[in-house]
């Protein structure tokens, strides 16, 4: 005979302001199985939890059913605390009371009538539970990095110092991410390359970790612990062995004028020869001069050996002979035991309907057509020593140094009707970076900023926006621009400045804008192969916005950087030491405790053996192919009859094959038919 | 300047019917002034848009209601167009000029365009289509030492075209005309 | 092909919009249109309603839309934007809230069930540029012209839905098709000023002004538009817009109507397009559209 | 409408799956939405898993709705259990309505994670429905009478 216990916390004022606890407490204390009932202001409290284990001393109780918030909040501290009385953890269970029933209703009696029900259903529901034991699983001692950004560099060095070997994965040919294209990083104005480099070197030498560049990750299957990784090594037609990074190919390679990624499309007209643009890349080319590795790659769709069968000049003056047209495209199986995903961020375009995501585009802004309104990442690229002008302000359409520069602030960002909601968080400060660079580099050069609300809230980072204003003379005008339009060679930019009550019109040689900081195009598809949720923005969600930022639902996926949402390198690289530590606590551990909430089939004495009468359904329907087919033979060795059983290791517990048995043979554990039967048939009891 | 603010004047019947009619909460706009920087009337306003829904968003009515800048607002949409917030403030100084007439107080500064609408409307309700002589003649007549000489070259020269025609253009259904006319008037204080 | 038509107050009775609603009657008809004119319709209100009631300017125009629907018209082609703009948006509103509709039809003492679709004439003629094409294609010399929407063509965007808000094509591609040469310029959606040309005339001129200044950077000959409203500051009040923005003394650019120029590429009379009303003499233009020999320019008569 | 209507409340069991209904839920409830009290939640890992019985079992226990609500195509939490709940959901909808269940009772939805609103809207708006049809008093009267005397 079942003796339950029943605890209601009263989650201060959040349940027991509209649920009458003490008055469910007294209901469930004559409910059948009940032997104890009462309630409590903080249950997860220590005092909480210290009232649920002398509890189960004193009535030896058989199973507990807390009433509080979400399981999904504290199933596992109301576990572990009746585990530490001896009490199987799965004869515990919560009945959530908080965000399904106090926080939204109104009504008191109807709010107290519904939480008693919620808590008669768990009831009824442990009166079924088994004592269930973890599952232990190997571990693959190796993490997985995607993408090499400064997040993923930071995550796979510090895993790898850790001892455990890394799979990084970078989708472009160098390592190094957006912060590579950068010019000097706020707040200390230290250039990029020379705090980046030393890391993208270091990476690539590093014993422990195994770096893929121009690959992609096409799928990982398994679950934590045990999760195989197929990585597509798209064909750089360049053999890595063999390339020294001499270069000599991308010196003779005749397609010179393709623009480049790494410039963010920029190109400015070249001081010497007007008609000449700098800034364009060749056909084979490394995007940087700091790549990492310094080896070239073929772009196919410009090179004029795959467009039309001609040239072939890298192949002929290569040294080493390392060009290598025929190379195909690859797939490659790596086991690791955790993800870390560092997939960064794209730069938002005003062009008109750039891709299917919310682009309407600024109209009123020209739709990006105009070469001298670019955005802040072009900006770096001209403010960058390793850019296309070597730090000198161009103007890309004429090449003239702009005497006056408008930086706008919160373009697509803020913007419900036309961008996203949110705020991109690093744009106030790069525009103060902008600004103050933009003065050193041209000393009587004028710089405005048109924004909304400055926001610097980092270390120092208000120090830093403030010495713009007072010592480089920025005029920062609190309001927005509506239209940006060119009148003879300048562009006029017709905005407000609320603090003056008045709308304002500036002629202006360079107009950067700050555009959104938004998720990949393709980070849906990527949610979708590791099986993580992503919000309405396509960033990744983590598991809780506070306590676990870096965790995703799915246990052994981890995020790190701008994935994740808008955010500047220090918190980029805190997060990716963050995910760094939970892998490595991960993989320290030599084996895994996995939740037994897995399949099982129905065995029994002979004659029967089991009721599975060998349909294997179930076998076609389990997405982890985890059913195998064990034969039962007599004695003598005749086949009784073959049966499905349950590999408990790739089991991933989603309860398919339950739902699809005809004859009930198997079942989940945790969610078996006998539990879901109670809890439905307890629906009906008043 | 000094506001004394109270629960009374952010939280006014005034400025939840002005919500009403506007069909959304001032409180959505942030400010960011993107209606005043593409407004191109601003340089005429005391008030640019952005401040118009800033006194609305304090229960300022008197200042609302009174000032000039929905008068000499043009309507051409440019501002809620492009307002990221969807506030729609053209609609708002819609609002404004119908309460200004049920309040009677109607900025003086700006009789001339004031006048000109309520002759317009008036030729309507009488042909129910604008008999543009008329118009001109009613318009001119309730101030004639200001109005008399505007255009007085230009006239003949538009005469010599044949505008504007000497005849009204009458619809059959005039009376519908008036009594739509009498189903819409706006609640204004004794006239 | 048959489409409703609502010519609003400024097409008829030699008003205002005199040229623009001869040469539209003349150039559509030339087409093959047969305009069904709405039955007895009355005023939009245009800015004086949209200005001061709008419930007033709702009611007038849900008149309008029943009267339309009971005639039969689906599609309703009104030539001036300020027009089709308040039809649609009555349309617009009594379609979304059904309380706003109770009250139009109770004013208005018409059923409306919301089936009237009202229309520009740059979208009519935009739709069926491949029949202007047949018919006209080339027709014009290439002039530089700079194709003014106003702002009401393309706006509020929600109602408005013809063409890109911010930067419209549709009149310069059927103008191109025609043979002209239509210039990029950045002030094809700003407002001139509308409905102040009597009251408030100093704002007319600057905004207006704003406009010419515009169009002469962009080296333009002349201005197509498809507004009476705008036609009237940017032609009637051209030497105070000039004045104002600071343009030479002798700035001179006519401004024609896109039905005109449609009605020259079908090879229609200067006259029965009115051609010769406009206040900016358009003599030489039209000789130069007509392709024959510019003659000694005579100076302006008056 | 009688004044019986006023009084009746429609009973609602709603079948969710762990990873993205419940954490709507879950989201409703942190947002501080609210909602008709007429659904009881039961969580399950996967929409996959409810196992059409557990249906017909609820209507016969008194429920006057059922809901099953799972992912969005494409971010099930093991790949495919939505769409089997899908596919399996729309040969037996055919068959309950068949049973004389009227369509309004039974609803499959999506709502993930992030989708607080959309979970208290579902709810009310299947409460608003269901107070609209009325009691099904069709398998109560078959279930107490199978129940015999208790």
């Amino acid at each position: 005979m079942s003796r339950i216990g029943v605890f209601i916390c009263h989650c201060g004022e959040n349940i027991g302001s509209v649920v009458d606890c003490p008055r469910a407490a007294q209901t469930l204390a004559t409910h059948p199985g009940v032997v104890y009932s009462t309630d409590y202001k903080y249950m997860c409290s220590d005092p909480g939890q210290n009232l649920i284990k002398d509890a189960i001393e004193k009535h030896k109780l058989t199973g507990v059913v807390v009433a509080a918030c979400s399981p999904r909040m504290h199933e596992p501290t109301f576990r572990n605390a009746v585990a530490e009385k001896g009490l199987n953890p799965f004869l515990c269970e919560m009945a959530n009371v908080r965000e399904h029933c106090s926080w939204v209703h109104t009504d008191k009696e109807e709010a107290t009538q519904k939480a008693i029900e919620l808590i008669r259903l768990m009831v009824e529901k442990v009166k079924n539970n088994e004592k269930l034991q973890p599952i232990h699983v190997p571990i693959t001692k190796r993490a997985l990095v995607i993408g090499a950004g400064i997040a993923g560099i930071q995550a796979a060095l510090d895993i790898a110092n850790a001892g455990h070997e890394v799979v990084l994965v970078e989708r472009e040919a160098s390592v190094g991410g957006h912060m590579l294209q950068l010019s000097e990083t706020f707040p200390t104005l230290d250039c990029s390359q020379c705090i980046l480099t030393p890391r993208m070197v270091e990476v690539a030498r590093h014993k422990k970790i195994k770096l893929y560049t121009w690959s992609e990750v096409d799928a990982v299957d398994g679950y934590i612990g045990n999760f195989e990784v197929t990585v597509r090594m798209k064909p750089r037609s360049v053999d890595l062995a063999k390339c020294t990074g001499c270069g000599s190919c991308w010196q003779k390679c005749p397609s010179r004028a393709i623009p480049s990624e790494f410039n963010a499309g920029l190109s400015v007209p070249d001081p010497e020869n007007p008609k000449k643009r700098l800034g364009y890349r060749t056909a084979i080319y490394t995007p940087s001069p700091q790549a990492v590795p310094n080896k070239p790659v073929i772009d196919r769709e410009h090179c004029l050996h795959f467009t039309k069968g001609k040239c072939g000049v890298c192949a002929k003056v290569c040294p080493t002979k390392a060009v290598d047209y025929e190379q195909k495209e690859e797939l490659v199986k790596e086991k690791v035991g955790a993800v870390v995903v560092a997939t960064g961020y794209q730069v938002w375009s005003v062009a008109k309907a750039a891709a299917d995501y919310p682009y309407i585009g600024y109209g009123e802004y020209g739709y990006g057509a105009h070469p001298d309104i670019i955005d802040g990442l072009q900006f770096e690229r001209l403010l960058s020593a390793s850019g296309p002008t070597g730090g000198k302000v161009r103007r890309p359409s004429d090449g003239k140094e702009p005497e006056t520069v408008v930086f706008l602030s919160c373009v697509g960002s803020r913007d419900n009707e036309k961008g996203f909601t949110y705020c991109s968080k690093i744009c106030c400060m790069y525009l103060a970076k902008h600004a103050m660079l933009y003065k050193h580099k041209v000393h009587d050069g004028q710089a405005y900023n048109f924004y909304m609300d400055l926001r610097a809230g980092g270390k120092t980072y208000d120090e830093f926006s403030r010495r713009t204003i007072e010592e480089d003379d920025c005029v920062y005008l609190r309001g927005r621009v509506s239209r940006i339009y060119p009148r003879d060679g300048k562009l006029v930019v017709q905005g407000a400045d609320t603090l003056s009550n008045a709308q304002v019109e500036i002629e202006a040689d360079l107009v950067v804008l700050a555009t959104a900081m938004i998720a990949q195009p393709d980070a849906e598809a990527l949610a979708q192969k590791l099986r993580v949720a992503y919000d309405k923005d396509r960033f990744f969600s983590e598991a809780h916005p506070k306590l676990r930022p870096v965790e995703s639902q799915t246990a052994g996926i981890f995020f790190a950087g701008a994935c994740q949402g808008p955010k500047d390198i220090p918190e980029a690289v805190a997060q990716a030491s963050g995910a760094a530590s939970k892998v490595v606590a991960l993989l320290n551990a030599d084996e895994l405790e996995r939740e037994p909430v897995v399949a099982s089939v129905h065995r029994a004495p002979p004659p029967v053996y089991s009721t599975c009468f060998g349909c294997f359904f179930c076998e076609r329907i389990c997405p982890y192919g985890a059913i195998e087919r064990e034969e039962i033979r007599d004695r003598k060795g005749n086949l009784i009859k073959t049966v499905a059983k349950v590999n408990e290791g790739l089991c991933g517990g989603c309860g398919l094959c339950a739902a699809a048995c005809r004859a009930h043979a198997i079942t989940l554990k945790g969610f078996n038919d006998e539990q879901l039967y109670a809890v439905v048939n307890a629906l009906g009891e008043e | 300047m000094q506001l004394q603010l109270s629960r009374g004047q952010v939280g006014s019947d005034w400025k939840r019917e002005v919500e009403r009619r506007l069909g959304r909460k001032v409180a959505d706009c942030y400010q960011c002034g993107k209606c005043t920087a593409g407004c191109p009337v601003a340089y005429e306003m005391f008030h640019p848009i952005h401040a118009m829904v800033r006194l609305v968003q304090l229960g300022r009515k008197d200042e609302a209601l009174r000032s000039r800048s929905q008068w000499v607002c043009a309507a051409c949409e440019a501002c809620s167009t492009r307002c990221p917030k969807d506030v729609d403030p053209a609609r708002l100084m819609t609002v404004l000029r119908e309460m200004a007439q049920e309040e009677g107080c109607v900025n003086a500064n700006e009789a001339d365009i004031y006048d000109f609408h309520m002759s317009f409307l008036a030729s309507v309700r009488r042909f129910g289509r604008v008999y543009e002589m008329g118009l001109v003649a009613a318009y001119k007549l309730k101030s004639p030492i200001r109005r008399g000489p505007q255009d007085l070259l230009t006239f003949p020269r538009m005469l010599r075209r044949g505008k504007p025609g000497l005849l009204p253009h009458k619809i059959q259904n005039v009376a519908a005309i008036r009594r739509i006319y009498e189903r819409c008037k706006l609640q204004r204080p004794r006239e | 092909m048959e489409v409703g038509y609502y010519p609003g107050c400024a097409l008829k009775a030699h008003a205002t919009g005199l040229e623009y609603g001869t040469s539209i009657e003349a150039a559509l008809g030339a087409l093959g249109f047969e305009l069904k004119e709405v039955p007895d319709w009355n005023c939009c209100g245009a800015s004086a309603g949209h200005m001061t009631n709008t419930a007033l300017t709702r009611a007038l125009n849900v008149r309008n839309l029943a009267l339309a629907e009971a005639a039969g018209l689906g599609e309703v082609l009104a030539p001036c934007p300020l027009c089709t703009k308040e039809l649609a948006l009555a349309h617009h509103e009594v379609k979304e809230h059904p309380d706003l509709l109770a009250q139009a039809q109770e004013a208005a003492e018409m059923v409306y069930r919301c089936t009237v679709q009202p229309i520009t004439l740059i979208e009519l003629l935009h739709r069926h540029r491949d029949l202007i094409g047949e018919r006209a294609a080339g027709k014009l010399p290439a002039v530089k012209v700079a194709c003014y929407y106003g702002c009401l063509h393309t706006r509020p965007p929600e109602v408005m839905t013809f063409d890109d808000t911010e930067q419209p094509t549709t009149m310069d591609e059927v103008c191109r098709i025609l043979g002209l040469a239509p210039v990029e310029w950045t002030h094809k959606t700003e407002c001139c000023g509308a409905g102040f040309t009597m009251s408030k005339p100093t704002v007319v001129a600057r905004l207006t002004g704003r406009i010419l200044a515009a169009a002469s950077r962009a080296g333009a000959e002349a201005f197509i538009v498809a507004c009476p409203m705008c036609h009237a500051n940017l032609d009637m009040r051209q030497g105070e817009a000039a004045a104002d923005a600071g343009l030479p003394e002798d700035f001179h650019m006519p401004v024609l109507y896109l039905a005109q120029v449609l009605g020259l590429a079908l090879g229609l009379e200067p006259a029965a397009l009115k051609l010769d009303n406009h206040f900016v003499d358009t003599t030489d233009l039209v000789a130069r559209l007509r392709g024959e020999t510019v003659a000694a320019t005579t100076p302006e008569g008056e | 409408m009688g004044a019986q209507d006023q009084e009746f409340e429609p009973r609602i069991v709603a079948f969710v799956c762990n990873w993205c209904t419940y954490a709507g839920a879950d989201l409703a409830g942190t947002s501080r939405l609210k909602y008709a009290s007429n659904v009881r939640v039961v969580r399950v890992p996967c929409s996959g898993r409810v196992d059409p019985l557990f249906v017909v079992k609820a209507f016969e226990r008194g429920a006057d709705g059922v809901l099953v609500s799972g992912c969005h195509p494409g971010d099930c939490h093991y790949a495919e259990g939505n769409y089997y709940a899908r596919r399996r959901w729309t040969v037996f909808r055919d068959l309950l309505l068949f049973l004389g269940i009227e369509p309004e009772r039974l609803q499959f939805s999506w709502v993930s994670a992030a989708e607080g609103a959309k979970w208290a809207e579902l709810i009310n708006e299947l409460t608003a429905r269901l107070r609209a049809v009325g009691p099904f008093q069709g398998y109560r009267e078959l279930a107490e009478a199978s129940r015999g005397p208790s």
